[in-house]
């Protein structure tokens, strides 16, 4: 409990120093310490749970499922802010925000770091709603952190689209309530999330279903599933790249972490209706779509943050698919891909940052020759790249390997769907790589001075996991599935 | 079953649950800035008023805490700041009159009858009222995102948000007479940042564009091949 | 010297391999240690990897272990049987010769400014992922290092990635490598999903419906053609191995392309058990497709590499037309003749490995000494690079499949088995099969035509440019290289009933019946199916051959006339012939392309240039390409054009499209 | 095996393939002579290609500057391997074994050697026409294996070997009148006609630059390496003419060694030559040279026969 309170509380303290905190030397490396701090908590938290199960009370629940993504959120948190430290002051010197912005970044990252854990940990679905609202809010102003016309746009994109959608889950919230109310006596636990776990079977389908679109479309916007993704890129690409990688590497998985609990509800309640698999369906649908979709518009990209947001939107939709389909296989997969996407993604949102430093522009066809100019960033974007599109022997080949197992076991004809959409995703990421990081480099290139310590960390990792995957791991994950699908792995 | 058989204070909240549908359509048409936040006002208002009709009815004594607080966050404070803020930046005798109206009024009108379709098969509940003013308030928030849809002001567009939000409430506190405290503070603690939120953004909008039509925010696209939006940084 | 030292000899090639690749990073200070550590070490590998094969193939046993990587649920499991251990003797030997040869060569690119780091770090894993590949015991650890070797190469090919064709190449090369290595996962997909696990003694229990047995087999010929660089599968082939340094090419055309045929007969003849006739059918007409559009394409190049490349398409070829009979006559419970086609393509693979490395590294030879692929620039190569004119030679002689060189054995063997279909029952297979033969034996004709033109244009004649006059010797390395796999090029050949001896645990493990009559008769004849039906004795020929020239030298080389004198040439008394005179490559292959036009998109062109000077050109067009693969990239296209409707810009249409969600889901559910 | 080993055979093998060098210029002898008086011409002596050859040999060889060593290896080789060819054909006698070394398959891969080195030697001075014509050849070649092979396979399939002595073996055990057979010799005359360099792909008579094939590759040969090379075509010739007068009328041949059967052997084969070489020398003087890209034609027209061959084989006679 201790370290839950130490992994909550300490970002809020840090966002409300930095707020005040001036000078920027400083600010870069308290945000650092603080990270660093949460991440400790973290680990803590991780090993306590590890050790004696699940903590529960004050409305709070950190079991299997979630102290895995608290760590990763609080492990992403730490190596970002690492990278963020120079980034932002090189920002700085090039004058796109002044002390101030710097002021309202860092008390931002820690602000959203804080409503990440809130929403990760809380057991009750209004305090969950209110903490991703809260990850909006904290974030919007950073989308629009340099008041480029185009970053102005994007920020009131991302702020109706997910203030919208956000509204919705809320009206999914007040129906799922609505549902409680007549089955739990104690109106005040009618939105605890284990209670109504536990009465899941007693919860009216009729209102669940409605319940559970609301929710769908609410949360699903945040995770940015095809139709209501179109904030994603935007607010990617728009935002300075440290909050482009935290945004992609944390905040849409917490978001597929909501959703992933209510299915859990809903197919509860659904389980005696007529259409027991109603949200698995659903859940497979919007993540085919979103999946093929996004793969689709990897080919006409010339923006290369925007490129990197929608294959986010494909990996996102991949994890989707594999929810929905539910099933011991497809759940340890779609946890693992999670895990490695988050590694790979905020990678590679790194190299970017540092790649547009490079090249001054953020415009693919104006990025020439990486491994001419810098060998290091050139190949590890190379290197990253080939991760994130499912070459061995990195992590996700290994997950999605699982996945279309999986799927080959449940719905074999979708495998078919699910290796073009990969072919043709691959292909559309290489075929913008390719004249980015060879070639000749244009002249008036310069390296500039890059931190690649975040970069090796997490490329280390997802190698790792693709070479074996450590039996603790093995043994923590297949402990989510059963928590997920209730039933073992191994 | 018909409205006799109610009691007084439900016949009531289903009187002002109707009004609060009947304000969204005002707010809906409604040309003049200015008046729509007026009618916006109004509509929180009325909110305000069934939950205490709620609170009175059942033996939830925070709901009248819960009243109070829409009260003076719908209907006051965020009317003033919108007041405010149109002042300030001069649109406060902007007239922005929907295109095809009455094709969006049917819209509408469709939206309500749909809304109503969906609560029919919720059969558990012992009063079926309850589930009507579900089926209100999905109109209201439906509604709301309807207006986003059609009103390129970007206060207007705000103004439908802040009827989701009405519309969220008025399911909240009269179908399920009201969410756990915690929840309420928080939701109304996001919506009021949200609302200085959008204050800010208006700013900034109307610095980039000098202008507070949405329309106009469409840089940010894939679709041409020779405009090159999308290249910040 | 029981099963596990070959284990443990194959660990050891893997580690070496790693190491390698490990050293070259200390590169990036040091150039020179890539050349003084890593190839090295490298070739090291390969003698390890050869050991290990030629110990398992002596005492034909079985050994498997298991590796601390993988899944949870499926620890990586390695073994070693007689298939494996053939395929690391095949990338032992040319890993030899990389071995010996590289060190030399990078030479050439420690002043370049390409990394070779990346170079020789790549190459380690290279073959450390061939390795793996042949061991692999389960389908997961098959296909991690699949795709580590399909992606080092694809660094590899991408080295010097300054020049455009390089890059391009790499591009196509890493794309149809993936969709490739998909296909193949699918395919592992559905044995698994009906023998109920990705270990492969599973899949080799998996019950199988025939339907669902032609679907996987299906998926993996696709996968596995993909990479043999089968017609029409072949386009990125031609591409990716001229482009890549030419001890690279040597591997990926001589060894890579061998992997995936490891691949298939792990695939069908192992996993998949009972084979179906139906598949040896379209076996044989895509490999004998392959074989015909392979060797008329590398006719018609004039870039060295690049024809070489086209020639390895000719010669998977004819592997697969071998597979393909193994197939039919499998399928038709024809077990010995299914044998005989196997154990041809199985000698075939060895021999394609020996002489196509070989000619690489000969054109790799050229190319560090007169930094020219092009023969229409080379010309009176034997006599500045003598020893490589001669392995050259040796490597011509062999790849055109005239005996008493290796390349003829396995095509003889090839030609047998196809003979014997007048022991089938079905009168379309007696008489499709020697149709195929006929193609193989057009095949074989234009292949001599090629390397004629080849061998004469490049190493004989007159140079035909500055630079090319000025070729010298090459270091001895790089001639050991070459030397070491022209010599097994003519032991293979010579000795064809001692290989094939070897060879035969492989059917033995495999399909439960060797070649037993092949040498029954002694070590001189090679009866493949008895001494009445075909007999052939390469060490008589050879003796017979040498004992007649020595007699006609001896007799002819006496008194008065020995003696011989060095005058122009005549030419029938024209003008003195300059080198510009001299028959062209093009010019040589122009009467093939009359004939054979129509298979390609060709297009002449005769104009003038400024100074008034004829000007010819000709380009030669792949006809698959138009026909299979631009379809497929403008299908993408104009789907991603649709579908980049979705982001219009306008937030309004953002929240129609929420609100139609909304509803529409709402209207589903209820 | 080891039945073929004796001493005997090989003594027998060996004097055959020095009857092959021994008979191949009065062949070509014999047929210029006959030409030339169906054209009203009196002709040179039949022995004329023995005074050749030896005047050839005693001349001195001269070599270009700018040949290289395979210039000069090239002659022995394709004389060798011609010839090694040539004494695995049974002329005489079956069951040699020559025979046994090397079976049909690995005749047409040693002229195939043969005919590798005879272009490269064409190309190998760097003068125009070598490279014209070693293009030729190759082509001509490209298109005759197929043929020949498939000629070759039709009786194969029928004798289920591929070793001449047992297709002859077959022939004289159970003779019928087969119409693969028929197809099979069409296709195998054209081929061979192809092959040696005669009338209408090539002709030997000829030095007219733009028409010559074979004759191309050996311009820049002198002295012994020219006497090496024309022997080497000759023995070509009369490996040819052997080939068909004895797999399709193997009668006569010797089945034993006994001096009787081999004297009859010698005679029929003797006869048939005589009578093949008079076929040739008529269809030489009655048919025109074609031009080059008329050869595919006529080859393609060989490939038919020997296809129709193939597929009669498989269609009509079907069992055996």
């Amino acid at each position: 409990m201790i370290a839950l309170l130490i992994v909550l509380l300490t970002p809020v303290a840090g966002a409300l120093v930095l707020a005040v905190l001036r000078p920027l030397g400083p600010a870069g490396w308290l945000n650092v310490t603080v990270s660093t701090i949460t991440f400790a908590a973290a680990a803590w938290l991780t090993w306590t749970v590890a050790a004696s199960g699940e903590i529960a009370g004050y409305s709070f629940r950190v079991d299997d499922f979630n102290v895995y993504l608290v760590a990763l959120t609080a492990f992403i948190g730490l190596t970002t802010s690492i990278f963020s430290r120079p980034y932002m002051r090189h920002v700085c010197e090039t004058g796109l925000t002044r002390k101030r912005g710097m002021r309202i970044y860092h008390a931002m990252y820690q602000a959203f770091m804080f409503t990440m854990l809130l929403a990760l940990t809380t057991d009750n679905l209004g305090v969950l709603w209110v903490a991703v609202e809260g990850a909006t809010l904290a974030t919007v102003l950073l989308v629009s952190l340099y008041r480029t016309p185009e970053a102005v746009e994007a920020a009131w994109k991302y702020f109706i689209l997910c203030g919208v959608g956000i509204a919705l889950a809320l009206f999914g919230t007040v129906l799922t309530y609505f549902a409680a109310q007549h089955v739990i006596a104690d109106p005040s636990a009618g939105l605890t999330w284990s209670t109504l776990y536990r009465h899941a079977g007693h919860l009216e389908p009729a209102v669940m279903r409605l319940a559970f679109v609301f929710l769908l479309v609410g949360y699903g916007t945040k995770v940015g599933l095809v139709p209501m993704h179109q904030w994603l890129p935007d607010a990617h690409s728009e935002g300075p790249t440290p909050m482009s990688a935290v945004l992609s590497g944390l905040l849409l998985n917490v978001a597929l972490y909501a959703v992933v609990r209510l299915k859990m509800l809903v197919d509860g309640s659904l389980a005696a209706s007529d259409a027991p698999h109603l949200a698995g369906y659903l859940l497979m649908g919007f993540g085919m779509v979103s999946f093929l979709v996004a793969s689709l518009f990897l080919h006409r990209q010339r923006d290369i943050k925007r490129m990197f947001s929608y294959s986010s939107i494909e990996h996102m939709g991949l994890m989707t698919f594999a929810f929905g389909l539910g099933g011991p296989l497809a759940t340890f997969g779609a946890l693992l891909h999670m895990l490695v996407h988050s590694f790979t993604k905020s990678a590679i949102f790194v190299t970017v940052g540092h790649a547009t430093h490079i090249a001054g522009t953020q415009r693919i066809d104006h990025i020439r020759g990486l491994i001419r100019t810098q060998p290091a960033v050139g190949w590890s974007l190379l290197i990253a790249v080939a991760a994130i599109a499912g070459f061995p022997p990195f992590g996700v080949f290994t997950s999605e390997f699982l996945l279309l197992t999986a799927t080959m076991q449940a719905q074999p004809w979708l495998t078919v769907a699910l290796l073009g959409g990969l072919a043709v995703a691959f292909a559309g990421l290489f075929r913008n790589l390719h004249p980015m990081v060879y070639g000749a480099a244009p002249e008036g290139q310069k390296p500039v001075r890059a931190n690649m310590l975040p970069v090796a960390i997490h490329l280390a990792l997802v190698l790792w996991l693709g070479l074996a995957i450590p039996g603790f791991l093995a043994q923590w994950l297949d402990r989510a599935t059963e928590l997920i699908t209730g039933s073992h792995l191994l | 079953m018909s409205i006799t058989e109610l009691p007084l204070l439900q016949q009531i909240v289903l009187v002002l649950a109707a009004i609060v549908l009947f304000t969204s359509f005002v707010l809906l048409a409604q040309a003049r800035l200015v008046a729509a936040i007026h009618a916006f006002a109004w509509q929180g208002a009325l909110v305000a008023a069934v939950t205490t009709v709620v609170a009175a009815t059942g033996q939830t004594p925070h709901l009248y805490f819960s009243a109070l607080l829409t009260l003076a966050l719908k209907a006051l404070l965020i009317p003033w700041m919108l007041h405010r803020l149109t002042r300030r930046l001069a649109i406060d005798r902007h007239v922005e009159s929907l295109r095809r109206p009455a094709l969006v009024i049917m819209a509408a009108v469709a939206l309500v009858i749909f809304s109503y379709w969906l609560v029919l098969p919720i059969v558990q509940q012992e009063l079926a009222y309850t589930r009507n003013i579900v089926a209100i308030s999905l109109a209201v928030v439906l509604i709301g995102l309807l207006m986003m849809v059609f009103r390129q002001q970007a206060v207007a567009q705000v103004l439908g948000f802040m009827s989701m939000e009405n519309g969220l409430f008025l399911a909240a506190v009269s179908a399920t007479a009201g969410m756990p405290l915690v929840v309420e503070l928080g939701v109304a603690f996001d919506v009021l940042v949200a609302m200085v939120l959008f204050g800010v953004f208006f700013f900034q909008i109307r610095d980039s564009i000098d202008s507070l039509n949405v329309d106009r925010l469409n840089r940010l696209t894939e679709t041409t091949e020779e405009d090159v939006a999308g290249e910040g940084g | 010297m029981n099963a596990h030292t070959a284990l443990a000899f194959a660990a050891l090639a893997v580690l070496l391999a790693l190491l390698s690749s490990a050293v070259s990073v200390f590169a990036v200070r040091t150039p020179r240690i890539v050349r003084t550590l890593a190839l090295p070490l490298f070739g090291l590998a390969g003698l390890a990897a050869l050991a290990a094969g030629l110990i398992t193939l002596f005492q034909d046993g079985v050994s498997t272990a298991t590796l601390p990587l993988g899944l949870p649920w499926l620890p990586s499991r390695v073994r070693l049987d007689a298939l494996s251990g053939l395929f690391l003797g095949v990338i032992g030997v040319v890993s030899v010769a990389v071995g010996l040869y590289g060190p030399a060569y990078v030479r050439g690119f420690e002043r370049g400014r390409d990394s070779l780091t990346a170079l020789g770090g790549f190459a380690g894993l290279f073959l450390a992922g061939m390795l793996l590949v042949v061991l692999a015991d389960d389908a997961f650890l098959f296909m991690v290092s699949w795709e580590v070797m399909s992606l080092s190469s694809y660094f590899l090919v991408a080295f010097q990635h300054e020049n455009a064709a390089n890059r391009r190449a790499a591009f196509l090369y890493l794309l149809m490598a993936h969709i490739g290595g998909l296909a193949i996962l699918l395919g592992y997909g559905v044995l698994a999903s009906f023998g109920g696990g990705f270990a492969f003694e599973a899949m080799r229990a998996a019950p199988l419906t025939s339907g669902w047995a032609s679907v996987a087999f299906v998926l993996a010929f696709i996968g596995f053609g993909m990479k043999a660089g089968l017609v029409p599968l072949h386009a990125w082939l031609p591409e990716a191995h001229p482009v890549a340094p030419s001890h690279i090419s040597a591997l990926m055309s001589g060894v890579m392309l061998k992997v995936a045929v490891y691949g298939f007969i792990r695939f069908v003849f192992d996993l998949l058990g009972d084979v179906q006739w139906q598949w040896g059918v379209a076996v044989l007409v895509i490999g004998g497709a392959s074989a015909l559009i392979g060797v008329l394409a590398a006719l018609l190049q004039t870039d060295l590499k690049r024809l070489l490349a086209y020639s390895s398409v000719e010669n998977l070829g004819i592997i697969f037309i071998g597979l393909g009979l193994a197939l039919v006559f499998l399928g038709t419970g024809h077990a010995p003749l299914g044998t005989l086609a196997f154990v041809a393509a199985l000698y075939h693979v060895l021999n394609h490995a020996l002489f196509k490395s070989l000619l690489f590294l000969g054109a790799g030879a050229i190319l560090h000494s007169t930094h020219e692929r092009d023969l229409e620039q080379m010309g009176g190569l034997l006599r500045r690079m003598p020893w490589t004119g001669l392995f050259f030679l040796l490597g011509c002689i062999s790849i055109s499949a005239l005996p008493p060189f290796n390349g003829f054995v396995s095509e003889w063997l090839t030609f047998q088995a196809a003979l014997q279909a007048w022991q089938l029952e079905s009168g379309v297979l007696r008489s499709l099969i020697p149709i195929v033969s006929a193609v193989l034996a057009l095949t074989g004709a234009l292949v001599a035509a090629t390397f004629v033109k080849v061998y004469g244009v490049a190493f004989l004649g007159q140079a035909r440019s500055r630079h090319v006059r000025r070729a010298r010797q090459v270091p001895f390395g790089m001639r050991a290289g070459q030397g070491w796999l022209a010599g097994l090029c003519l032991l293979f050949g010579v000795l064809p009933t001692a290989v094939i001896g070897v060879i035969n645990d492989v059917p033995r493990q495999l399909l439960g019946a060797g070649l037993p009559q092949a040498a029954a008769h002694g070590w001189l004849w090679l009866t493949p199916v008895s001494p009445a039906t075909a007999s052939y004795s390469a060490p008589m020929v050879v003796m017979l051959l040498a004992l007649l020239a020595a007699a006609a030298l001896w007799s002819l080389r006496r008194g008065a006339v020995r003696r011989v004198r060095r005058c122009d040439p005549w030419d029938c008394g024209f003008a003195p012939p300059t080198p510009r005179m001299q028959y062209t490559a093009t010019a040589f292959a122009q009467p093939i392309r009359q004939v054979f036009g129509l298979l390609f998109n060709i297009e002449e062109s005769v104009g003038r240039r400024e100074d008034g000077t004829l000007r010819y050109q000709l380009s030669i067009g792949d006809r698959t390409w138009g026909l299979f693969y631009a379809p497929v990239m403008r299908a993408v296209e104009s789907a991603s054009r649709r579908v980049v409707r979705l982001q219009s810009g306008n937030v309004r249409v953002y929240l129609g499209w929420t609100l139609a969600t909304l509803v529409v889901l709402l209207w589903i559910i209820s | 095996m080891d039945h073929l080993l004796t001493a005997v055979a090989w003594g027998a093998a060996l004097l055959q393939a020095l009857l092959y060098a021994a008979l191949a210029p009065l062949l070509v002898g014999w047929i210029r002579k006959l030409k030339s008086r169906l054209q009203n011409r009196r002709g040179a002596p039949v022995l004329q290609p023995y005074r050749d050859l030896r005047k050839l040999l005693l001349k001195e060889a001269r070599v270009a500057h700018t040949a290289s060593p395979l210039f000069r290896a090239a002659p022995y080789i394709v004389f060798v391997a011609t010839w090694l060819a040539a004494a695995t054909v049974p002329l005489v006698a079956v069951s040699l074994p020559t025979a046994a070394i090397a079976d049909i398959i690995v005749l047409v891969g040693l002229l195939a050697l043969a005919r590798f080195f005879l272009a490269l030697a064409g190309m190998d001075v760097g003068t125009a026409f070598g490279g014209m014509g070693a293009s030729r050849e190759m082509l001509v070649s490209a298109l005759a294996e197929p043929a020949m092979l498939m000629a070759v396979f039709t009786l194969a399939m029928s004798a289920h070997s591929t070793n001449l002595a047992s297709v002859i073996d077959y022939q004289l055990g159970a003779f019928a009148l087969r119409p693969s057979f028929l197809f099979a010799l069409g296709g195998l005359i054209l081929v061979a006609l192809a092959e040696t360099g005669r009338i209408p792909v090539d002709n030997p008579a000829t030095h007219l630059e733009l028409t010559m094939i074979h004759e191309a590759m050996l311009l820049e040969y002198s002295g012994r390496h020219l006497a090496l090379m024309e022997w080497a075509a000759q023995i070509k010739l009369l490996l040819y003419g052997a080939l068909i007068a004895n797999i399709f009328f193997p009668w006569g041949i010797a089945r034993s060694f006994a001096p009787a059967d081999l004297g009859i052997g010698l005679a029929a084969v003797m006869l048939k030559l005589f009578v093949l070489g008079a076929a040739l020398a008529l269809g030489e003087t009655v048919l025109a040279k074609m031009r080059l890209f008329r050869a595919p034609a006529f080859l393609n027209l060989a490939l038919l026969l020997a296809l129709l061959g193939l597929l009669s084989q498989v269609i009509l006679e079907v069992g055996t």
